[in-house]
């Protein structure tokens, strides 16, 4: 990388919420490759709310940003913010999470650029992971799956479908309980346990996110059901990847790369800035997290 | 002992009498100082702080809070709170998308339903309090449920899209190319609201309410009358806020207004001198402490504060700017006022 | 006699003290001396700063310039807490009794009885039933002190500040809720605490019971002294001399020509009316009377208004308005049909303390302010200004009535029910506390407006203000109405006060 | 909407002049017998909601939200508000792990790492809600920014593991394998409250502050003593609060407690009876109150109520409890109170 007196441009990103691992971890490094490439990033979080990333918005316009980088709390929501960027000839790239282009198009916005991992697909490798898990200590029994769920983000309505639609074709699966988890270790924490309590014969747990699944981990620590009920799902961040290592509760789950997405969508709008053409759409990798593969695993997963 | 015996002279003339009116500065001077200080220091600090682009994002970004701060500022002032007017706001906006979309009503339909939402809100928390005799908080606590609820169950978490331009105008268009609408709505429903408390009769008996429910009773108020309206008027208001939130954002956003924004209004309003326990305030102290807030916010983005310091940084500021405010009137008053029965 | 005692007892002296609010000065450097074993009347019109002094010796505010000396020690009381460690008890004016603790623990707090850190409340419970029982105040020790009707709060915390024993003992106005026999019984207990050591000051606007009890008189003027004597040979003429700066000739109003105790029209008719401690009550009430209710505290007097302005309920009775039925439901259907009524618990339900005057005066009566929605705040000041240089409330009109001092509260307060002209006036101690010009005004305006035709229920625990205005009397024993109608002409103190007990 | 307001009745006899002790229920009876109609009627809806399991799982997730309730109360009791308490649970997690991953402290460090942090932000309100005579909810919204900010700071949102198991145990272990530890800690804490506050010289004065502030004063209450005891002790519980949640969680989560559950602890403590204004509830109540919440929130999920209604639900059925408790102390006390001064 070269090293740069004074940057040449400046980016503005706006994310969902920066109190998650995994939109900390996509900022820090787009920090890092904007600066290599003589550009400055500022980034902020909108609390999961799409009043307040509109209003970060307007602030980047404000301030003759050179692109603004956008991962919306709300995909529909999302269009105004957009739009305000557009008339000020500001452009937009999104990432993890798309602006919902349907209404977008309608009211005339568009965008340049979408790095996604697809969440779709990480559904479906957490459900796909539940059916191939080992049910040996299961006894025959039926899987009875409680799901620690958030559906007010966008990005997790396209996990809970990939992982629905894997998960419906196989008949000995069971989803007993769908509780909010809020996305937070607490809310995994609160969410898990009641449904412990209320299904005592839960065997596994899947979670849309690395945060509550690690509350799940804890409730059923605490519920003294370590070795009878398996976590699986979305565990992205160290401590999940970790967990499934050492064969703990966290037995296996699907893994997206933020880091790897903030560097394509650095490098391309600095392409684009460049006047180079760049895709309108690229899909990260996403991966499956086993026992066998978590050591590798950690190297791409964030702390 | 010795008599002192001064000679009595006869009783001064009642200074009551006197035609002359003794000049007082209103008191949201103090706040709008902080104010002032607060842009100052941001320009200073920025170089570029005070540009007319500027300062009309800021008041669009304080549209909402500025709102609730205004609708606050009733139910404050007989001595209740409202927890509901976050959570209107997503009702009011998935109502008027559903309006919109689904009916031949168009904008004017969509409109009105918004603000209905919100009245209706108001009018539910006012009339339980009043008659079931439940305290506001609780009351406003149940009905924050039922009004984030239904917008979520009614959209299962996914904003409704809005197409409507003209409805759409209200949250991004602007009068004369510089004024945005929404802004002018916010400050015109303000100005409404500062007449309606500080020059009607009406105004006069919610001080009196807030002041001291029983006197107000004894005297003939209509407590009934006063706690519904007000209730009703914070709902309304904060129906518009979720319209232009809603034209803001060209959807009925079902999450809109949750979290820790419950208590922005609140805040802003006892940030702009409104007390929380009724009696004493304005709207236009209320409608200052939010755009304080605002700026704050603003500023932070703008001056590239971390994240994760801002809540630290406006918290500080704020705590300040209070702090100035309430020394400006003197350290005595502020003493009598310490001891002499205010709550803490 | 005195003398001596003082000699042992020390003393308390103000000098050069000064005590100003926002600049403007309510005290101007005074200074006067009280000694131990004497009792000493501070007296002065409203808002003369008689509360302020006691205030500033309660340390409940700190004066703006000047010292205060104990036994010839200056001496700095930064709260009431350190003023009280210096042996100064006090009653203050405006009351301090907390309403949500029970009796037992208004009387004991700051001060309570422990026992292995946890407080002993066998031990204060016993302790407050006999200092209850001594004083003569019936009332359940593990109540809230708010159940209590503002006499028995006042004598509760009369008990409180005796209870202290305490070298000196400031009464602010300690009279002014209590009745007769129980105003004797306190000056009584004065005058003992005096002969045993004790330094008393009483603050009051009975020049009566002033004369009675005090060896030394201090008279304030807008917050300046006019007179600090010996009693000696003070008249109640000369304390009027001192206090209102003029003689008075005569009292007009009690010679004025005698009106009939009856006649007009049967304005109300009550029947057999009973509500909280009123028992079947009858009485006959004529148009453009002052009626004069008396009573002892809780015998009833009181809660028949409060019951006919509907802030009681009834238990039973028929009430007869003009010839037609009345059955009272709240105080905006009493409004409407005429009545008003005027609070004997100002600090409580009165006024509304952080309004101005002007606007708490024409609170009653807002609709005729107004100019269809509108607040006519002109019309306004015009009617609270009149008001005030007609009563004599000095205070600016913009002032928040919780500024005022208490004489010139309960001005305002009657300020309010006489812009409500409401034909059918119901006053609860009507003058509870305010000076003697203010009062004589306030009995003008009374006879005033029932020349005017307007009908006055007038509940008082003085006699004399009964005797002054009233046109016939109903006399209260037990909630029962034991005198009834009475002409004034052959009412005499006695005969009320015995009928009463 | 005509309604007829009646009016107190004052008992006929003055209950006075008996020295006998009148039996009294006591005031928390009410919320009690709601708790037990809610968990009656979730029983009947699951048909196995009391099992021991069931309710130990209820208590554990109720830990937090009762040491709120309970912190809380102090400084409602005196009629101030304590907005910071729930960012004082990440503080003072983070606090314990930062102590017990780079400190040769060990865990009896870390708990009082966390602790005094709750403590040290307590008095800090404390202090500057007394001294600079800002309104607590103005002081407790900065700290509140301070509490949230640290902890994001020093972690940059990762949360800190923690490995010590004797600590972990506080959050996840059993006393004779069946009642948690954090239940029992969380009772005990209560316990010990209550009893300062009902039985101590302290107590007393903290209620008369609360009931009127100024008289307190005329009394010789050492406001600033109060005041600041008060919110030290808030914050300490809270601080509780983040060590055994940091405990269950084994980790120093620096979003703890962020969010709406800001509310929790306040909402917990009205629904249980203790006044916004000052001067009445107890902490039994306060507890009961966050009880009531804790078994709601559980058993709508026990139910696997839909997500989207289960704020609905919650409101409603707290709105009815609380009126239920309103009512259960009879009309015309309720009217009473209504008229007599009782604010909204
Ligand atoms: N907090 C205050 N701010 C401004 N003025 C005040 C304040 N407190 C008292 N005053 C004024 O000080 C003056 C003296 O009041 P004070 O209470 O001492 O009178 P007082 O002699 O006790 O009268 P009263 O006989 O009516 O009780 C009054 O004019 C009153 O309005
Ligand atoms: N809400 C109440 N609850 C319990 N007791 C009450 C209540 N209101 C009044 N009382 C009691 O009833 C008795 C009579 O009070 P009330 O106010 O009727 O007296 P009153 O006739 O108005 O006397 P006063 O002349 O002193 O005003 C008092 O002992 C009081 O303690
Ligand atoms: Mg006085
Ligand atoms: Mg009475």
């Amino acid at each position: 990388a070269q090293s740069c007196a004074k940057p040449k441009y400046v980016i503005g990103m706006s994310l969902m919420t920066l109190t998650n691992p995994y939109f900390e971890t996509m900022a820090k490094s787009a920090e890092l490759y904007a600066a290599a490439d003589c550009a400055k990033l500022v980034y902020y979080g909108g609390n999961m709310s799409e009043a307040q990333q509109l209003n970060q918005i307007e602030a980047f316009i404000q301030r003759h940003v050179n692109a603004i980088m956008f991962a919306p709390a709300d995909a529909a929501a999302a269009s105004s913010a957009v739009l305000a960027a557009n008339h000020a000839h500001i452009p937009v790239f999104t990432i993890d999470t798309n602006v919902d282009m349907k209404s977008l198009k309608r009211a005339g916005g568009h965008i340049v650029e979408f790095v996604q991992s697809n969440n779709v697909e990480l559904g479906e490798t957490a459900a796909k992971e539940v059916i191939a898990y080992d049910k040996s200590a299961l006894h025959g029994a039926p899987v009875e799956l409680g799901w620690v769920d958030y559906p007010f983000a966008t990005s997790v309505q396209d996990r809970d479908k990939g992982f629905k639609t894997v998960i419906d074709g196989d008949k000995a699966i069971h989803v007993v309980s769908r509780l909010n988890g809020k996305g937070t270790t607490p809310g995994g924490l609160s969410a898990t346990a009641a449904m412990l309590s209320a299904h005592p014969n839960v065997n596994v747990i899947f979670d849309i996110n690395a945060p509550s699944g690690l509350g799940a981990v804890d409730a059923i620590r605490a519920a003294n059901k370590t070795g009878k009920v398996a976590v699986i799902g979305l565990s992205g961040s160290q401590q999940a990847v970790q967990a499934i290592c050492d064969n703990s509760v966290y037995k296996a789950g699907a893994l997206q790369d933020p880091s790897l997405e903030s560097k394509i969508e650095v490098a391309n709008i600095v392409k684009y800035l460049h006047h180079e053409s760049v895709p309108k759409l690229v899909l990260t990798k996403t991966y499956s997290v086993t026992k066998a593969n978590c050591h590798d695993m950690l190297k791409i997963a964030y702390p | 002992m010795a008599r002192t015996e001064t000679t009595p002279t006869p009783p001064a003339t009642p200074s009551a009498a006197a035609p002359r009116k003794s000049f007082r500065l209103p008191p949201e001077t103090g706040i709008f100082i902080i104010l002032a200080l607060i842009m100052g220091g941001m320009e200073l600090l920025t170089g570029n702080f005070l540009t007319v682009g500027n300062i009309s994002t800021l008041l669009v970004n304080t549209i909402t809070i500025g709102l609730l701060a205004v609708s606050e500022t009733f139910v404050l002032l007989i001595g209740g709170i409202d927890l509901s007017v976050g959570a209107v706001q997503a009702l009011s906006g998935v109502a008027a998308a559903v309006v919109i979309n689904h009916t031949p009503l168009g904008w004017p339909g969509a409109i009105l339903a918004g603000i209905l939402a919100g009245a209706a809100i108001g009018f539910i928390n006012g009339a339980i309090t009043h008659y079931v005799n439940v305290p506001s908080f609780i009351t406003t606590f149940a009905t924050l449920g039922v009004a984030a609820s239904i917008p979520l169950i009614v959209t299962q978490a996914n904003p409704i899209p809005i197409f409507d331009n003209t409805f759409n105008a209200l949250g991004q268009g602007y009068v004369l190319k510089i004024i945005p609408i929404g802004v002018l709505i916010m400050l015109l429903i303000a100005a409404i609201a500062h007449v309606v408390l500080s020059r009607t009769a009406f105004g006069v008996k919610v001080y009196a309410v807030g002041g001291n429910r029983h006197s107000a009773y004894l005297a003939g108020v209509n407590l009934a009358r006063i706690d519904i309206l007000c209730f009703t008027l914070s709902g309304t208001i904060a129906g518009f806020a979720g319209v232009i939130l809603a034209a803001r954002l060209a959807s009925g956003y079902p999450t809109a207004g949750s979290g820790a924004s419950l208590f922005d209004g609140i805040a802003s309003a006892v940030v702009g001198g409104v007390s929380l326990f009724g009696g004493s305030g304005s709207v236009a102290g209320a409608l200052l402490g939010a755009i304080v807030i605002g700026t704050l916010t603003e500023g932070m983005d703008v001056l590239d504060l971390n994240t994760y310091w801002q809540p630290l940084v406006i918290g500080v500021v704020i705590l300040l700017a209070v702090t100035l405010d309430t020394w400006k009137s003197g350290l005595f008053r502020t003493l009598m006022r310490r001891i002499g029965g205010a709550k803490v | 006699m005195s003398a001596v005692l003082a000699e042992r007892g020390g003393s308390l002296a103000l000098s050069g003290i000064v005590k100003r609010y926002d600049a403007a000065p309510v005290v101007r450097g005074i200074g006067f001396t009280l000694r131990a074993g004497r009792v000493t009347a501070l007296l002065g019109h409203n808002g003369a700063g008689k509360s302020t002094v006691l205030k500033i010796l309660g340390g409940a505010e700190r004066p703006t310039g000047g010292t205060i000396l104990l036994d010839g020690a200056p001496v700095g009381f930064a709260t009431p807490r350190e003023a009280e460690a210096h042996g100064i008890a006090v009653v203050w004016q405006e009351l301090r009794i907390i309403e949500n603790l029970t009796l037992v623990r208004n009387f004991f707090l700051n001060r309570e009885i422990t026992r292995a850190g946890l407080v002993d409340r066998a031990a204060m419970r016993a302790h407050v039933v006999r200092a209850l029982a001594a004083h003569g105040l019936d009332a359940d020790p593990d109540a809230p002190a708010g159940d209590l009707s503002p006499g028995d709060r006042q004598m509760l915390e009369i008990i409180i500040a005796l209870d202290k024993g305490s070298r000196f003992l400031l009464l602010d106005e300690p009279t002014s809720a209590l009745n007769a026999s129980e105003i004797t019984r306190l000056l009584e207990t004065v005058r003992r605490l005096a002969a045993a050591g004790t330094c008393v000051v009483i603050v009051t606007h009975k020049l009566g019971e002033a004369l009675a009890v005090a060896d030394h008189v201090v008279v304030m003027k807008d917050g300046d002294i006019a007179l600090d004597a010996e009693r000696g040979e003070l008249s109640e003429a000369d304390l009027a001399y001192y206090i209102t700066g003029h003689r008075r000739e005569a009292t007009p109003l009690a010679e004025a020509a005698p009106r009939s105790a009856f006649g007009g029209d049967t304005m109300l008719d009550i029947r057999d009316l009973s509500a909280g401690n009123c028992l079947d009550a009858s009485l006959e009430i004529h148009a453009g009377r002052v009626v004069g209710l008396y009573g002892v505290a809780g015998a009833g007097q009181v809660d028949l208004l409060e019951a006919l302005f509907g802030v009681r309920k009834l238990r039973g009775g028929r009430i007869t308005l003009n010839g037609t039925p009345y059955i009272p439901s709240t105080p905006r259907a009493a409004l409407a049909r005429g009545f008003g009524f005027l609070t004997d618990d100002r600090k409580r339900n009165g006024f509304i303390p952080d309004m101005t005057i002007s606007k708490n005066i024409v609170l009653a009566s807002i609709r005729r302010f107004a100019r269809g929605p509108w607040f006519d705040a002109d019309a306004c000041d015009i009617q609270a200004k009149a008001m005030a240089s007609r009563l004599a409330i000095r205070s600016p009109l913009t002032m928040h009535v919780r500024r005022l001092s208490g004489g010139n509260q309960q001005k305002v307060i009657f300020a309010k029910w006489v812009t409500a002209k409401s034909r059918i006036l119901l006053l609860a101690e009507p003058t509870k506390g305010v000076d003697i010009g203010a009062k004589a005004e306030i009995h003008g305006l009374i006879r005033e407006l029932a020349a005017s035709g307007d009908t006055l229920l007038v509940c008082s625990s003085e006699i004399e203000e009964i005797l002054e205005i009233a046109d016939v009397v109903h006399v209260f024993r037990h909630g029962v109405c034991a005198g009834q109608g009475i002409p004034r002409a052959e009412a005499e103190a006695k005969s009320l006060l015995a009928l009463s007990l």
